[in-house]
């Protein structure tokens, strides 16, 4: 069966995608030949957020559903991953307490990642039962719920996550030019689900729950199939981020990266992926030039003064001023490819 | 034993209390407009920095203390609503979430850039706290300061809703926002005045956390206002008498789960507390005591 | 494509790199948590300060201190891509987020550049463990401070424990009670109970409730946490009724502890902890703070004084291995007996190579006002590699 | 195609729907008319599911509905437009109509007419990649009708499609109903005030008044029946 109701769709889907992986794969390559060392380590963090932004507006921007979970499920596929591709002498030193013989084996990257993605695929999919059952703020509590429990555990199960400690020793098996391809890829699936049957139907019901179950969607079907798509992609970006830093921590996985992420989704518009694209791209380019003014730096001979606080202060009026302004994001429902295919006729 | 039941069931009461506090002024706001108001942990702390500015100009008198940081609350709930979140007032429950978050970040930002990362001492509330022994049963005063002072709030709550003119007005606003505006009366009245309420218990709510924590920090209200949101959701939205259930609840939940779990789990305390939420939802996706909401004829 | 982007890449790359490094300035990196979570790790003020005091002085040996300072907002990834920006400007040293979770990493990359994570104030056992070879730490690790206070409370006749513990603090708050307890169960004592509690608790009673259904009351109450919640626990214990000694780790070293005595000034006298540095009045850390006030940089706090003693012990190794070379400076700072600093007299890392053999000071209170109760090397540390 | 069978549905102590019966065959038009409050739209939400009768069943083409959810009953042949506007404002006028034949595919049914000739018909061809916010009002509900139509449907409910409409606009919506009438096979179920309009497109009227079925029959019977007069007029 073809996802696409149309072929039309299809098009759009593909040229949009294309063009928004042209865009990230540019800022990719460009630093990989002209940036310092440490550029690549930001640019390849902000490919990681943007994988998280992505999960999250699969989800999300498809529904209208707030989701504060998605940091757990990052958390959830670099832990699993992190457990599975460990090297034993490692986690014999770092994990001497495991159970069930968690420090007693170990696979390769490939069958890792596999591992992982089933997992927390599958620990989406039985949330996501309680979740589309939910609407509105009952479901955004419950996402805060997850949150607060997945992290609790990490947290508390020191043997298996180590909780703030690090769990370190992971090998590096990804550099930038891996995670430019895995978004690539996640570009054209999360676009691909945008403009296919069920994203269509979706986007009705986000709109108007009740037309939309007139029309025959069936909503808590394709909520849940979002929600387990977004979970996948979440736990993605927990591999990439873990195959890459080689130690984690429960740390990264809580709140203000929850609030981080959200602030791109929502600057760029969480309801087109050009819009998680660009929200991704200034808030990160954003936060480096706040970071700067921060330590109070001198510019042309004048000293400014320290201001810390003002990244959060940043963020915080981001998420306020577009929620007041333009509360569909920068780009509303605009997508790359309306700049060049015309897809407007005159009245 | 019954000492330790009874002494445990008073500790429960009076976390319940606290979260029914910081419940009610997230609900008042809620059942009027829609508002899930995450900033109100901020307003919280802004009552606790007032306390800070005051005793450092040397204010020593209790009561001028206690005026001067109810008075900072209610005017930073009002001065919020007129900034923040008049714009959002008629768009969704979403749209009005993220911008509290958005407030709630900022103002936590500015309080760091401002003041200090750090815990800063505020000990001019310690006065209210002393022993009191009830046969062998010690509690402090504070507990039951907190326990009739939320007691109390609801009370007058009830009063000002079923009496006063704005009260009603806000009675029916919560049920029917369109109908009260046809009816003449002003929104921007209606729901400063809930704003207003909501600063006020949120002033209160700030002398009992500084009288026991003694001190003030960016993050203060923030963990008591996530614990307020789901005793709210739990007790049904937007309901008032939902919202102080719900707190109670928590606060039973809380100390249960404390007293029960064997020591090697005691850290999922959170966790734990928050899986019952989460199956309390999905039993009633509304919450415990949702409004009964008027689906008349029409969908 | 390629063979293009490379022609005209090698150039701007080699006057990107040709550009920072100068040779006259000692460069100390420092990716530090300014905002966020662990924003009160604040040692870069007084590492601030101390280059100030030394680079007026006219530095050491003509080279003046730059400290290469941004904000991590306490995020790891964060951290270390400052570190690798840091390292290509020819750091000797890095400061970081002091939790292992970001020191591992950051020491992983700096290690190719020879370069040392040299820590204030990292108390965590982790890094001591081998994982990595280029970290040094300026204080004793957590069971030193456990060591040290269990030592005081036996003197003082403790017998029963009951120890406070949390994951949220990492083995800080996890482990190092039970280092006390076992310190104690050596000297003859009892471990009563172990109660769990989490960062922040601002009300205690069901912990304390707890405690008075023990069969026998307490002699003292360990717990590795942060202000105010320790404080909360002092005045909640003795509201209760509870008269038993509350120790602490270096968490309680804070200026906002002292405060709580403020309506009642024996409500600390039975509050003592282990840790860093000695912050009494009169202590070197407290002249440190008077100096640096007139220097126009207010410092508060035990960690920025600790930030003071790495810029100290750096200008030694510079002074004597004459040069800026990463990987001498960390010879040097190992191989010397003693290193003279701001908070104690000197530290030493011959013995121990990962951090610092230095008395560990307790700390407790008189009329509300801090005392210094003991200050040595503990003789019984538990087992903790 | 559409059976009731004595549904009832109490709100409270009120009986908003009581004991109403009513069969339609393919090709018939059926106004519902009735005064404010006479259990009309109670009723459309009774047979598209929003609402479950207390009493009696639901049959669409002789399978029994009364338990299925909106969605399976809209892909099983229901199809409806709603009193205000429904229109999914973040989908181009091309997508609006895309959700409901996505449905369509769900269902075994043959489509038996084609899509595109009711968008000509109704005007909508050159507005398919519009926003739908950029619609006039006039746009805007003959879109709910063509989504509707897209749904394949055995039985097209129309909750006051005039509403808002001026004379030439209703006109042209008659014209409109009359061709689909003739065009596409299935029954329709009109509810509207404009007594004119109904008594225009509609073969049959049954009216309601107090949830109870008070007259049914051709226009003509319907406007001399002294009950419906009463209702309309009071008493």
């Amino acid at each position: 069966m073809n996802i696409f109701q149309s072929s039309k769709s299809f098009k759009q889907a593909f040229w949009g995608a294309t063009l928004l992986s042209v865009v990230i794969a540019s800022i990719g390559v460009f630093v990989i030949f002209f940036g310092e060392r440490y550029h690549l380590r930001l640019v390849y963090a902000a490919y990681v957020n943007l994988l998280v932004v992505l999960g999250l507006q699969v989800f999300m921007g498809n529904t209208n559903i707030t989701n504060l979970s998605h940091s757990a499920f990052m958390g959830l596929g670099a832990y699993i991953a992190a457990i599975c591709v460990t090297p034993i002498q490692i986690k014999k030193l770092s994990l001497p307490d495991a159970p069930w013989g968690l420090n007693a084996f170990e696979l390769d990257a490939l069958s890792s990642a596999l591992i992982s993605l089933t997992l927390t695929g599958f620990l989406a999919f039985l949330t996501g039962l309680v979740i589309v059952r939910l609407s509105g703020i009952g479901a955004t509590i419950v996402t805060i719920a997850i949150l607060v429990i997945v992290h609790s555990i990490f947290m508390h199960r020191t043997d298996i996550f180590k909780g703030k400690q690090a769990f370190f020793g992971i090998p590096q098996v990804f550099d930038l030019s891996s995670i430019i391809m895995i978004s690539i890829f996640v570009i054209f699936v999360a676009r691909f689900f945008r403009e296919s049957k069920w994203g269509i139907q979706l986007r009705a019901s986000s709109d108007d729950e009740k037309s939309a179950d007139a029309m025959g969607v069936n909503i808590f079907k394709l909520r849940l199939v979002a929600w387990t798509l977004g979970g996948l992609i979440l736990a993605l970006s927990g591999i990439c981020y873990a195959y890459y830093l080689g130690t984690i921590s429960a740390r990264p996985f809580y709140f203000s990266h929850v609030f981080l992420t959200l602030a791109m989704l929502i600057l760029g518009g969480m309801r087109s992926i050009t819009g998680a694209v660009i929200g991704t791209i200034l808030i990160t380019f954003g936060l480096e030039g706040v970071r700067f003014m921060e330590t109070g730096p001198t510019i042309l001979g004048l000293k400014f003064p320290e201001m810390l606080g003002l990244s959060g202060i940043a963020l915080g009026a981001v998420i306020v001023i577009i929620m007041v302004v333009r509360n569909g994001g920068l780009v509303g429902n605009f997508e790359i490819e309306q700049l060049f295919i015309k897809t407007r006729k005159n009245i | 034993m019954i000492d330790y039941v009874v002494q445990q069931s008073l500790n429960a009461l009076s976390f319940g209390a606290e979260y029914a506090l910081i419940a009610l002024g997230l609900a008042i706001v809620f059942s009027i407009m829609g508002l899930v108001n995450f900033a109100h942990g901020e307003v919280i702390a802004i009552g606790g920095y007032c306390m800070m500015v005051m005793a450092a100009i040397a204010f020593r008198n209790p009561i001028v203390i206690i005026i001067g940081a109810i008075f900072a609350s209610v005017i930073m709930a009002v001065f919020l609503e007129r900034i923040a979140f008049r714009p959002v007032r008629y768009a969704d429950a979403t749209t009005g979430l993220l911008t509290a978050f958005g407030v709630s970040l900022i103002l936590q930002n500015l309080f760091l850039l401002l003041v200090s990362p750090r815990p800063i001492a505020v000990t001019s509330m310690y006065f209210l706290d002393w022993p009191i022994k009830l046969g062998s049963i010690r509690i402090s005063s504070l507990q039951i300061f907190e326990t009739v002072a939320t007691l109390l709030a609801i009370l007058f709550l009830v009063l000002f809703l079923k009496r006063s003119f704005l009260g009603i007005a806000m009675r029916a606003a919560s049920l029917d926002f369109e109908m009260v505006r046809l009816m003449g009366i002003r929104a921007n009245r209606v729901i400063a005045t809930a704003f207003a309420i909501s600063g006020l218990l949120a002033g209160i709510a700030a002398i009992f956390i500084i009288a026991r924590r003694g001190a003030v920090d960016p993050t203060l209200g923030f963990n008591p206002v996530l614990k307020a949101f789901v005793a709210c959701v739990v007790g049904g939205f937007g309901s008032l008498t939902g919202a102080v259930l719900g707190g109670f609840l928590l606060g039973a939940l809380e100390v249960g789960m404390l007293v029960i779990l064997p020591q090697s789990y005691g850290g999922m305390k959170d966790a734990f507390v928050f899986a019952v939420i989460a199956i309390i939802l999905v039993w009633r996706p509304e919450g415990i005591l949702s409004p009964q909401k008027e689906k008349g004829d029409k969908i | 494509m390629k063979p293009f982007f490379k022609k005209i890449s090698i150039p701007i790359f080699a006057s990107f790199l040709a550009f920072p490094v100068y040779a006259d300035t000692i460069k100390v990196g420092f990716p530090v948590p300014l905002t966020g979570e662990y924003a009160p790790y604040a040692e870069i003020q007084g590492a601030k300060c101390m280059a100030e005091i030394i680079n007026n002085k006219g530095g050491v040996n003509g080279k003046k201190f730059e400290l290469l300072v941004q904000d991590t907002g306490t995020d790891t990834q964060t951290a270390i891509s400052l570190t690798e920006k840091f390292l290509d400007q020819g750091v000797v040293a890095i400061g970081t987020i002091p939790f292992s979770d970001t020191m591992i990493p950051v020491a992983q990359i700096a290690a190719g550049y020879g370069v040392t994570i040299l820590q204030a104030q990292s108390t965590q056992v982790e890094m001591h463990t081998g994982i990595v070879d280029n970290f040094i730490s300026n204080v004793s690790p957590d069971p030193f401070t456990a060591a040290a206070a269990a030592e005081y409370a036996l003197s003082e006749g403790v017998k029963n424990v009951v120890l406070l513990t949390s994951d949220d603090g990492g083995s800080w708050s996890a482990k190092t009670p039970l280092w006390f307890g076992e310190v104690i169960e050596n000297g003859g004592g009892k471990v009563l109970s172990k109660m769990n509690f989490s960062i922040p608790t601002s009300d205690w009673s069901p912990q304390i409730a707890e405690m008075k259904k023990l069969s026998s009351s307490p002699d003292a109450v360990y717990i590795s946490s942060i202000m105010p919640d320790v404080g909360v626990l002092v005045r909640q214990m003795k509201a209760a009724g509870i008269d038993a000694w509350v120790f602490g780790s270096d968490g309680l070293d804070d200026p906002s502890l002292d405060s709580v005595a403020d309506s009642d000034k024996s409500i600390l006298d039975k509050v003592a902890f282990g840790t860093l540095a000695p912050s009494q009045p009169g202590s070197a850390m407290q002249e440190f703070q008077a100096e640096c006030k007139a220097l126009g940089m207010p410092v508060d706090g035990m960690f920025p004084a600790l930030g003071a003693d790495v810029i100290m012990a750096l200008a030694y190794a510079v002074e004597k291995t004459g040069g800026t070379d990463p990987v001498a400076i960390r010879e040097a700072l190992r191989s010397a007996d003693s290193i003279p600093v701001r908070t104690v007299e000197s530290v030493s890392f011959k013995n121990n190579k990962s951090h610092a053999e230095r008395t560990v000071p307790v700390i407790g209170f008189k009329n509300g006002v801090r005392v210094l109760l003991s200050n040595a090397i503990p003789r019984f540390v538990p087992n903790w590699k | 195609m559409l059976r009731l069978d004595s549904i009832s549905k109490k709100f409270g102590g009120v009986k908003a729907v009581s004991q109403v019966s009513l069969e339609l065959s393919d090709g018939d038009v059926l106004g519902l008319i009735g005064p404010n409050g006479a259990g009309k739209s109670t009723l459309i939400n009774l047979i598209t599911g929003l609402l479950t009768p207390d009493e009696g069943q639901i049959y669409l083409s002789n399978l029994n509905i009364t338990s299925k959810k909106p969605y399976e009953r809209a892909r099983l042949g229901l199809a409806r437009t709603f009193q205000n506007l429904r229109i999914y404002p973040n989908l181009s006028v091309g997508q609006n109509i895309e959700v409901a034949s996505i449905s369509s595919n769900y269902s075994s049914r043959i489509m038996n007419f084609d899509l595109d000739k009711i968008i000509n018909i109704f005007d909508l061809d050159n507005k398919i990649d519009l926003a739908s916010e950029e619609l006039s009002y006039g746009h805007l509900r003959r879109l709910e009708i063509v989504r509707a139509l897209a749904l394949n449907p055995l039985v097209l409910l129309l909750d006051e499609p005039a509403a808002g409409m001026n004379e030439n606009e209703t006109k042209e919506l008659s014209n409109s109903l009359k061709w689909v009438q003739n065009n596409i096979a299935c029954a329709i179920i009109v509810i509207d005030h404009d007594l004119k309009f109904i008594m225009g497109v509609c073969d049959k009227i049954t009216v309601m008044n107090m949830g109870e079925v008070i007259a049914s029959g051709k226009p003509n019977e319907i406007s001399n029946n002294k009950r419906v007069k009463e209702a309309y007029i009071g008493h």
